[in-house]
């Protein structure tokens, strides 16, 4: 059987000399055949070491429960992805990113050395680019992007080959402390969206094309979360992490206005969850974090869909400009509905039965589990006021040309099976439960578990009570973040190298070439420039001394010499200075003699 | 006192050649008429066969030329002449020489000396 | 002053004889004080005398610039041919004893001596006098 | 030996002066005699001095008394292998000067002077070549002599009136020179009463300490100096260079320096002993510091000159430091690259100033940077030019980098790191001011484009440049066959025979 | 036929070649195809020595006895040859291009061009192929000389101060070079190459080795390590082709072999080490390394900007040396290639912009993929390949340089690589963004874009290809070399 990455980015090759519904076939053939893949892959054997050079072996494929598992979430959530993007003709180039991603999150789930992560990470930066920069205007976000994504990939790099070498073998392991275990959580810290690593991603979803921000929110963090389940053994402090991205990320969520920045700092808030998740350490925090990674994947997506279907419609991306679309877009909008209850964790649905496990888990570690409910309290708020400005107030009248149109039918296709998801898992958490490698188990309904969403809902009720400016849409809007700073700084080092640093070698380049030619001027007649510096030097005293008349005739005699140089030709007294030269030569010979 | 007497009365001849050559380098060094220079180069040269001829000399000694048998007399060594009378010849050469290349600049400038020489050069 | 009859007569009358010693000193050469070289000299400054005396003309007419040259180079021709009959005797350069011993005639070496000299003497006087004549054939034909 | 070779030294002498005559005379008769027998002469010349090198390859010396007196009465003639790699060297030099001044001569010799000019230029090549095989100490300076008035008179001889001005420089400094030299041979003779060369080298040592001696190396030293025209005595070198006619300057440039700078060191090694010049009179030091500066100055003032035929002169005052170099170091390697940068300098030397002769000839041009796109021109020339010009820098493999190289590892093996430098530094400054002209011949566009496209010298011209050059390559990739000479000659120089 | 000729005759084809450049000069079709049959037949001749050496063989000739303690003497070995395949492989490419370029752009002397181009290949190959230094300075040498009319081939007034400014630099260097051989010689009475290094035995103050090793470094400024590498910037002036050739075929590239030769093979990497010389060889590439790339960000000529990246990509190889490590060395080893083919298709690039679109400045470049979608794609391809991302073999030597780094036990260098990977990034990816995503300023700038003619495409996507192939089967045939090169130079001891 296959590697299912090997299906995606084999197919992607042909995407650019199709086109058109071809292309479009093709696609969601390889959608397909890559789930199909992925399935099969449980069953397959783990493909033997591929020796890549002296001292480097790569295993490519390598199997386990949680891999396959992880695989197939990967390989659904890429169907979903592809039949979303099926609604118009992306740009190959996009099509393409799409696919590579899936491919290189698929390459990162199977991958059994830590070299064959890395040559995947860095796809599927590549790959994210290329989604990214497929939009109009988002060069510079899609840069800062790639910035990041390669100084974590090198991070990673460097990081495992320390741990290559102190282990002596590439493949996949727990990281020992040391400089190593510093550079892999950086590492992998950019691709999972670690504070303050995180700036982005609510940079650059929100400027990926709509169909792309759906890719982007499946695969990047996902696979770097999966990658902490894999090599395990991180102490609490990752928990910790956790918590702090879930409510730096849900804090930041409620403060803003463009729909898929609030999706996106949401994003951040999830994958907080996962991590706190693995940082737990227990087999049932893992499992924790791969349910709600399934989970997350799908009602993200599901979001990101019907904001991007939204978008599309009305070419608007902002609250406080949207509102009234549950006429326009009833489908759209229950879509949406399913995906943000779940995201909120209400009984009942996908989201709560993996919150449930994760703040199960994380009640092994002091202070983790308070954090985490405070986050989702604060999920509850951004969730709501989302659906509400979007879906459900009424359309403020200074709203733009709009288009009263339902979303194409790919897009709800895919956002309908996604909803579809969320309450089947929701409803039926064992679908999910009972495919974790960890065995573990979830109890959505139990009452401790039903008591807590409530008291959150409640709290987050109250919250909405009291607090009114977040009942207006662009109430407290903070859209500044941490990234200033690392614009700053990169306009910081771009002017240095451009004013300073260049000029400076010029300067110096201008500095030898003027020494230069003063020596070769000088070394035309070495003789008459002394005489004339000479005379220059003694020009001041000649005035002040001599009577005008001399200083004059010295003054012009000098100019002469000046206007004169170098004079080459042969002059008579070549002779007379010849023998005083030979005189002095004498001498010195003498002087040798006398001293011998 | 004495002996300083002595080193000058035995070795004077010495003293008068490089007194000669002195003289000889000063025109050579000097002197801006090429005619004159050329005269100093010979004083110089001149300076020289005396040299060679001055310690050639022996006390009393006569030419040396073959005496008929059992007649011995002290004669003066003969070779420093014979060199000398080349390095006559070779001066002479170089003194015709000179004087060629001076007439030959007199033709072109109407100078034989220095100053006049470097005006005309700068008029060019 | 070429009017002046004392000059020319002395000149005339000393001409010869300066010529006669400066062949004497030629010969004398080999066993003696004297040689090519003094000879030589002594002979061109007979001509020196004619010019004083009777100017360049009368010189030129009498020695002319081709007889110059070819007597110069007769002159080292006589020199280096003497030498070289020497190597065709197998002897050295310029080695008389050789010839003598190989022809058996005694003395001949001063002979050859006496032609070697008489050979830089021709030469010596030639150049002498061409140095002298071209350089006061620099100014027009008024001698001194 | 056989007799004939035993012979020889003196015909090499003797003859060409007969071929003079007779040249001077049939020239009388008529004007174009003269050329074919200078060439034949010094053909012959050449030959000769082929054969006797060949026949003193292995080591063993000729020598030959003139007259059969031994010395010290009598002169002699010695052939060893030093000299007589000089000879081959000078007079292949000399033959194809000749060949190149067939036509070149024209450049700048009237007409009716060409008989006369040939027939010094010849008395030039035979008087060199007798202070190439002379034992004798004064001979050495009769010969010396002879070789310099003929370059007087040649120097002066050209067109142009500044000629005149440079040869009586040159005539007043070198008979200043000779003076000097003839008072040391004297005083020399005072210490030992011989003047011949072996006699010197056995009896000198006795009076080492002496003041005599002491002076004697002094004029001698000093006089050499200034014939070689080593730094700061050059002042003659580069108005008699430039101002000389074309193929003046090419014969002084390689065969009358290089035959000054044989008789220096022969002088210096063979008649003071190494011994001498190293410890009871150390000047070694002194003019190793002197040579490095020579290099130095020489390099520079050539770069800033704006005269092609005046930048390669000063060039040339360069590369005479680097055989005072090997003076300065003298120790085997060192003076074996000494004696082999004889040869390539000349070698190099001649085919650059052929080339600037040929340049003048076609176009008159004298300024660097009239020659812009030259090489469209004249192609052949300016390519013999870089290569000439390459070997000058000292790019491997050609010749005159090997002699370079053997110069730096002496130098380094006598531990003199810094004049190594320096030395390595000129070789850099070398390239500069080759290049300046390299770049506007090849780079430069044409300028004045009435002077049209091929001006290609005449094959008389070409053929020496060609071989020139291509020896510069050749003799440098097959540097052996020289090196089986210079090394011995290095190794007799220091008496490690 | 006697085993030593087909070194010999690798060198002679190319000047064989240029002989008959100049004779066919005045017939273009008939000199361009002596050209391109000179170079086939070299590849030809190259990879016939291939399968010897890859059995670990060495095959060697001795020319003429030139020197004391250095012959004219060729030996290929397993680091020679992969030089020498560099060179000879690119070369055919280059000429392909280098065909299609000059004629798009009608340059002129396009004689002396291809003379030049041919010699200057032959002296590559005798880097490549030196059996002592002494062959190697005067091959390196030569190969100075001759590319000095091809880098001021255009003749305009900055070109000839940009050619004297490489002249200074490469032929200073060369000088320091022959001290460094000269002082070589005197101390071991060698300059024979030996696996593992000779300079050991010479018992000589470890301060006048390092001196020598300074001097060496000196020599070998055509690597361009900093703060000696503004030649290479200023010698963009010269056509493209030419600049491919400098910084991909043949000039730079002898830089950074020579150094990996007198690092394994004149001084071993254990002396090295004992030496100290790792360390200062790793501070000057850091130096380098950094900011060459800062240097590359202020540059708008894109192909100013590629220089200072080569600046930069030749300070890693200095980088692997400097660790002394197996995996440093190799990652050394092979990015001597595969850095080539990607510069060299980079530069191709840059080269098909200016035939196509006639522009240099990355500024001007808006949306001119649109125009010329391969060209803009396969430059895409190769600089991702340079910042070491997959699928290009640049990420292969990226992966044995840190793993080397760790190995030496020098983990500041894995700062240096972390950063320069950023920055790499930071100064390319801007130029794909501007080539292919971003739109034109007004529709009407890229009227007179065209596509670049076939015969300069050709080279470009074989170029790419082969650094994706490289990829994929890194072992074929460079890896290998260099494990054999490794095993020749280190012997043990390694860490």
């Amino acid at each position: 059987m296959i590697p299912p990455a090997a299906i995606y980015l084999a197919g992607l090759l042909a995407v650019p000399v199709l086109s058109g519904a071809a292309r479009k076939t093709w696609v969601a053939g390889l959608g397909f055949l890559g789930l199909v893949a992925a399935l099969l892959a449980g069953t397959g054997q783990p493909a033997g070491p591929y020796v890549f050079g002296p001292g480097i072996e790569l295993v490519l494929f390598s199997v386990d429960p949680s891999r396959s598992f992880a695989g197939a979430v990967f390989a659904i959530a890429a169907l979903l992805a592809i039949l979303y993007s099926l609604h118009r003709d992306l740009p190959p180039v996009e099509t393409m990113g799409i696919l590579a991603s899936a491919g290189a999150a698929m390459g990162i789930v199977f991958a059994g050395d830590f070299i064959t992560v890395f040559i995947f990470w860095e796809l599927l930066a590549l790959a994210s680019l290329a989604i990214i920069w497929s939009a109009p205007g988002s060069g510079g976000s899609g840069f800062r992007y790639l910035l990041f994504h390669i100084f974590g990939g090198a991070c990673l790099l460097t990081g495992s080959a320390i741990g290559v070498v102190a282990s002596g073998s590439t493949l996949l392991a727990p990281i020992g402390p040391g400089p190593q275990y510093l550079l892999i959580t950086i590492g992998i810290g950019v691709n999972a969206a670690f504070v303050p690593l995180h700036t982005w991603v609510p940079d650059a979803y929100p400027r990926a094309s709509v169909a792309g921000t759906v890719a982007l929110s499946i695969f990047t963090t996902k696979a770097a979360v999966f990658l902490l389940v894999v090599l395990g053994g991180w102490g609490q402090g990752l928990a910790y992490m956790g918590a702090l991205m879930a409510v730096y990320g849900a804090v930041f969520a409620l403060f803003q206005d463009d729909i898929r920045r609030v999706l996106s700092y949401s994003v951040i808030s999830q994958v907080g969850y996962m991590v706190a998740a693995v940082g737990t350490g227990s087999a049932m925090g893992t499992d924790a974090a791969l349910a709600h990674m399934t989970c997350d994947i799908v009602f993200k997506a599901l979001l990101f869909m019907a904001a991007g279907a939204v978008i599309l419609r009305t070419g608007i991306s902002r609250m406080s400009r949207l509102g009234g679309l549950a006429k326009t877009m009833p489908l759209t909008a229950i879509t949406a509905v399913v995906g943000g209850l779940a995201l909120a964790g209400v009984p009942g649905l996908s989201g709560s039965v993996s919150k449930g496990m994760v703040i199960g888990a994380a009640t092994e570690v002091p202070y983790l589990a308070p954090l985490l409910l405070f986050a989702a309290v604060v999920t509850v708020l951004y969730t709501s006021r989302f659906l509400w400005f979007v879906f459900f107030r009424k359309a403020p009248d200074n709203l733009g040309v709009r288009v009263e149109r339902e979303a194409p039918v790919a897009m709800l296709a895919a956002m309908g099976i996604a909803a579809g998801f969320c309450i089947l898992i929701g409803l039926f958490p064992d679908l999910l439960v009972s495919h974790l490698p960890g065995g573990s188990v979830a109890h959505p309904f139990s009452r401790t578990h039903l008591v807590e969403s409530g008291a959150v809902l409640l709290a987050a009720g109250i919250v909405l009570l009291i607090a009114k400016p977040l009942r207006s849409p662009s109430g407290m809007v903070c859209e500044t973040d941490i990234d200033r700073a690392y614009c700053a700084a990169g306009r910081a080092v771009a002017w240095t190298v451009k004013n300073p640093l260049s000029s400076g070698a010029r300067g110096i380049d201008r500095m030898i070439g003027r020494i230069v030619s003063l020596a070769t001027r000088v070394s035309q007649n070495p003789v008459m420039t002394i005489r004339i510096w000479a005379r220059t030097l003694a020009l001041p005293f000649v005035r002040a001394l001599l009577d005008p008349g001399h200083a004059d005739q010295f003054e012009s005699a000098l100019d002469g010499m000046r206007k004169r140089y170098p004079d080459e030709r042969p002059g008579i007294r070549g002779s007379g200075y010849g023998l005083i030269l030979i005189c002095i030569i004498a001498f010195l010979y003498y002087l040798l003699g006398a001293y011998a | 006192m004495e002996n300083l007497l002595a080193f000058i009365a035995t070795r004077y001849i010495y003293i008068m050649t490089i007194i000669l050559m002195m003289i000889g380098l000063y025109a050579l060094i000097a002197k801006k008429n090429l005619v004159k220079k050329v005269i100093g180069l010979n004083i110089f040269q001149t300076a020289i066969f005396l040299f060679y001829i001055s310690f050639s000399d022996v006390d009393g000694g006569t030419a040396p030329i073959f005496l008929p048998d059992g007649v011995s007399a002290t004669y003066v060594n003969p070779i420093p002449h014979v060199l000398i009378l080349t390095a006559i010849v070779v001066g002479l050469a170089i003194t015709a020489v000179a004087l060629a290349i001076v007439v030959g600049i007199y033709e072109e400038y109407q100078v034989t000396g220095e100053d006049g020489l470097q005006e005309v050069m700068k008029r060019q | 002053m070429r009017e002046n009859v004392v000059i020319r007569t002395v000149c005339r009358l000393f001409v010869p004889f300066i010529q006669l010693f400066a062949l004497y000193v030629i010969v004398h050469g080999a066993s003696g004080p004297g040689g090519g070289f003094q000879g030589g000299v002594i002979f061109a400054t007979s001509f020196i005398l004619l010019l004083i005396a009777f100017g360049l003309p009368c010189v030129r007419g009498r020695f002319g610039r081709s007889w110059i040259r070819a007597y110069a180079a007769c002159g080292i021709i006589i020199f280096a041919g003497v030498g070289l009959t020497c190597i065709l005797f197998s002897g050295n350069f310029l080695e008389y004893a050789a010839i003598e011993t190989a022809l058996g005639i005694p003395h001949l070496q001063t002979l050859m001596i006496d032609i070697v000299e008489a050979g830089i003497g021709i030469t010596v006087m030639a150049v002498m006098t061409s140095i002298i004549l071209d350089f006061v054939g620099k100014e027009e034909e008024e001698p001194l | 030996m056989n007799a004939v070779i035993s012979q020889l030294p003196p015909l090499l002498i003797v003859v060409p002066i007969l071929g003079a005559l007779l040249a001077l005379l049939l020239g009388k008769w008529k004007r174009s005699f003269a050329y074919p027998i200078t060439l034949a002469m010094i053909g012959f010349q050449f030959a000769v001095s082929l054969v006797l090198m060949e026949s003193v390859m292995d080591g063993e010396v000729i020598h030959y008394y003139l007259g059969g007196w031994p010395p010290p009465l009598g002169i002699e003639l010695v052939i060893d292998s030093f000299n007589s790699f000089v000879l081959v060297v000078i007079l292949a030099l000399a033959l194809l000067t000749a060949v190149w001044a067939r036509e070149g001569a024209d450049l700048d010799i009237v007409p009716e002077k060409r008989v006369s000019f040939f027939v010094v230029f010849q008395l030039l090549v035979t008087g060199l070549c007798g202070m190439a095989v002379t034992g004798d100490l004064f001979n050495l300076y009769v010969f010396l002599e002879i070789s310099s008035i003929a370059a007087y008179t040649l120097v002066a001889a050209g067109r142009n009136p500044r000629s005149l001005i440079a040869g009586f420089n040159y005539l007043i400094l070198g008979s200043i020179a000779a003076g000097f030299i003839v008072l040391g041979i004297g005083y020399l003779y005072i210490a030992t009463g011989t003047l011949n060369m072996g006699e010197l080298a056995v009896m000198l040592p006795a009076h080492y300490g002496q003041a005599t001696v002491y002076a004697a190396f002094l004029f001698m030293m000093i006089g050499f100096s200034i014939k070689v025209a080593f730094f700061p005595l050059h002042l003659w070198l580069p108005d008699a260079y430039t101002e000389a006619p074309a193929a003046v300057t090419i014969l002084i440039a390689t065969a009358t320096s290089k035959v000054t700078a044989y008789a220096m060191l022969r002088v210096i090694f063979s008649v003071f002993t190494l011994q001498y010049v190293t410890e009871s009179f150390p000047v070694t030091e002194l003019v190793l510091i002197i040579a490095a500066v020579a290099i130095i100055a020489g390099a520079v003032l050539a770069i800033a000159q704006d005269n092609l035929k005046r930048m390669l002169a000063y060039s040339s005052i360069s590369q005479m430091g680097y055989i005072m170099f090997a003076l300065g170091v003298a120790n085997q390697a060192a003076l074996a690259g000494g004696i082999l940068h004889i040869m390539a300098h000349a070698v190099m030397k001649g085919c650059l100033f052929m080339v600037a002769g040929m340049i003048i000839y076609r176009t008159g041009f004298t300024a660097i940077r009239q020659l812009s796109g030259l090489s469209r021109r004249m192609p052949v020339a300016c390519a013999a030019f870089a290569l000439a010009g390459a070997s000058m820098i000292g790019i491997p493999p050609t010749i005159g980098f090997m002699s370079k190289y053997y110069l730096v590892l002496g130098a380094v093996v006598a531990g003199e790191y810094l004049a190594a430098a320096v030395l390595l530094a000129g070789s850099l400054l070398a390239a500069v001011y080759i290049w300046k002209v390299i770049e506007v011949m090849y780079f430069g566009d044409v300028h004045d484009e009435d002077l049209g496209g091929g001006l290609e010298a005449p094959v008389s011209m070409m053929v020496p440049v060609i071989i020139l050059a291509a020896s510069c390559l050749l003799l440098g990739i097959f540097v052996e066959l020289p090196l089986e000479v210079v090394g011995p000659a290095a190794a007799m120089l220091l008496g490690g025979d | 036929m006697i085993p030593g000729i087909l070194p010999l005759l690798a060198i002679t084809i190319p000047l064989a070649a240029a002989g008959l450049i100049i004779a066919t000069g005045r017939h273009m079709n008939l000199r361009d195809s002596v050209t391109l049959g000179a170079a086939a037949s070299m590849v030809m001749v190259v990879l016939a020595m291939l399968p010897e050496i890859l059995a670990g063989g060495r095959i060697g000739i001795t020319l003429v006895p030139l020197l004391p303690g250095g012959d004219l003497a060729l030996r290929v070995d397993a680091l020679g040859m992969i030089f020498g395949l560099v060179a000879s492989i690119l070369w055919l490419l280059n000429s392909l291009y280098s065909i299609g370029y000059m004629r798009a752009l009608k340059e002129h002397d396009q004689t002396r061009f291809y003379f030049c181009f041919a010699i200057a290949i032959a002296a590559a190959i005798g880097i490549a192929f030196s059996a002592n230094l002494v062959t190697l300075y005067v091959f390196y040498e030569v190969l100075t000389l001759i590319t000095y009319p091809l880098v001021v081939h255009v003749g305009t007034p900055e070109a000839m101060q940009a050619g004297r400014k490489y002249l200074a630099y490469l032929l200073g260097g060369g000088i320091c070079l022959l001290a460094a051989t000269i002082l070589t010689y005197t101390l071991t009475g060698t300059t024979e190459f030996i696996p593992g290094g000779f300079l050991a035995g010479a018992g000589a103050a470890a301060l006048s080795l390092q001196v020598i090793f300074l001097l060496y470094l000196g020599g070998f400024v055509k690597a361009a390590w900093m703060p000696f590498h503004a030649w290479l910037p200023a010698a963009m002036v010269a056509p493209t082709p030419v600049s491919a050739f400098l910084h991909a075929v043949a000039v730079v590239t002898a830089g950074v072999f020579g150094v990996v030769r007198v690092a394994g093979w004149v001084y071993g990497v254990d002396l090295m080490a004992d030496l100290g010389l790792g360390v200062l060889l790793a501070v000057i590439a850091s130096f380098t390394i950094i900011t060459a790339s800062l240097f590359a960000l202020a540059q708008d000529n894109l192909k100013r900007r590629l220089a200072y990246s080569t600046v930069a990509q030749l300070s890693y190889i200095l980088l692997g040396v400097s660790m002394l490590s197996t995996a440093g060395l190799t990652g050394a080893v092979i990015h001597i290639p595969f850095h080539a083919f990607q510069k060299i298709a980079l530069f191709f690039c840059a080269g098909a912009v200016i035939v196509g679109a006639g522009r240099e400045n990355i500024s001007d470049m808006k949306g001119i993929g649109r125009k010329m979608p391969v060209t803009a794609v396969m430059c895409a391809a190769a600089a991702a390949g340079i910042c070491g991302l997959p699928p290009f073999c640049g990420l292969v030597s990226k992966v044995y340089l840190s793993i080397g780094a760790v190995q030496a036990g020098e983990l500041a260098l894995l700062g240096v690589i972390i950063v320069s990977a950023v920055l790499n990034v930071a100064y390319f990816f801007p130029i794909i963004h501007t080539m292919i995503i971003a739109r034109p300023s007004d529709d009407r700038a890229l009227d007179t874009v065209t596509e670049a003619p076939l015969i300069m495409l050709v080279p470009i996507i074989l170029a790419v290809t082969a650094s994706v192939a490289f990829f994929f089967f890194p072992a074929v045939p460079f890896l290998d070399l260099a494990e054999i090169a490794i095993a020749d130079m280190s012997g043990a001891g390694l860490p």
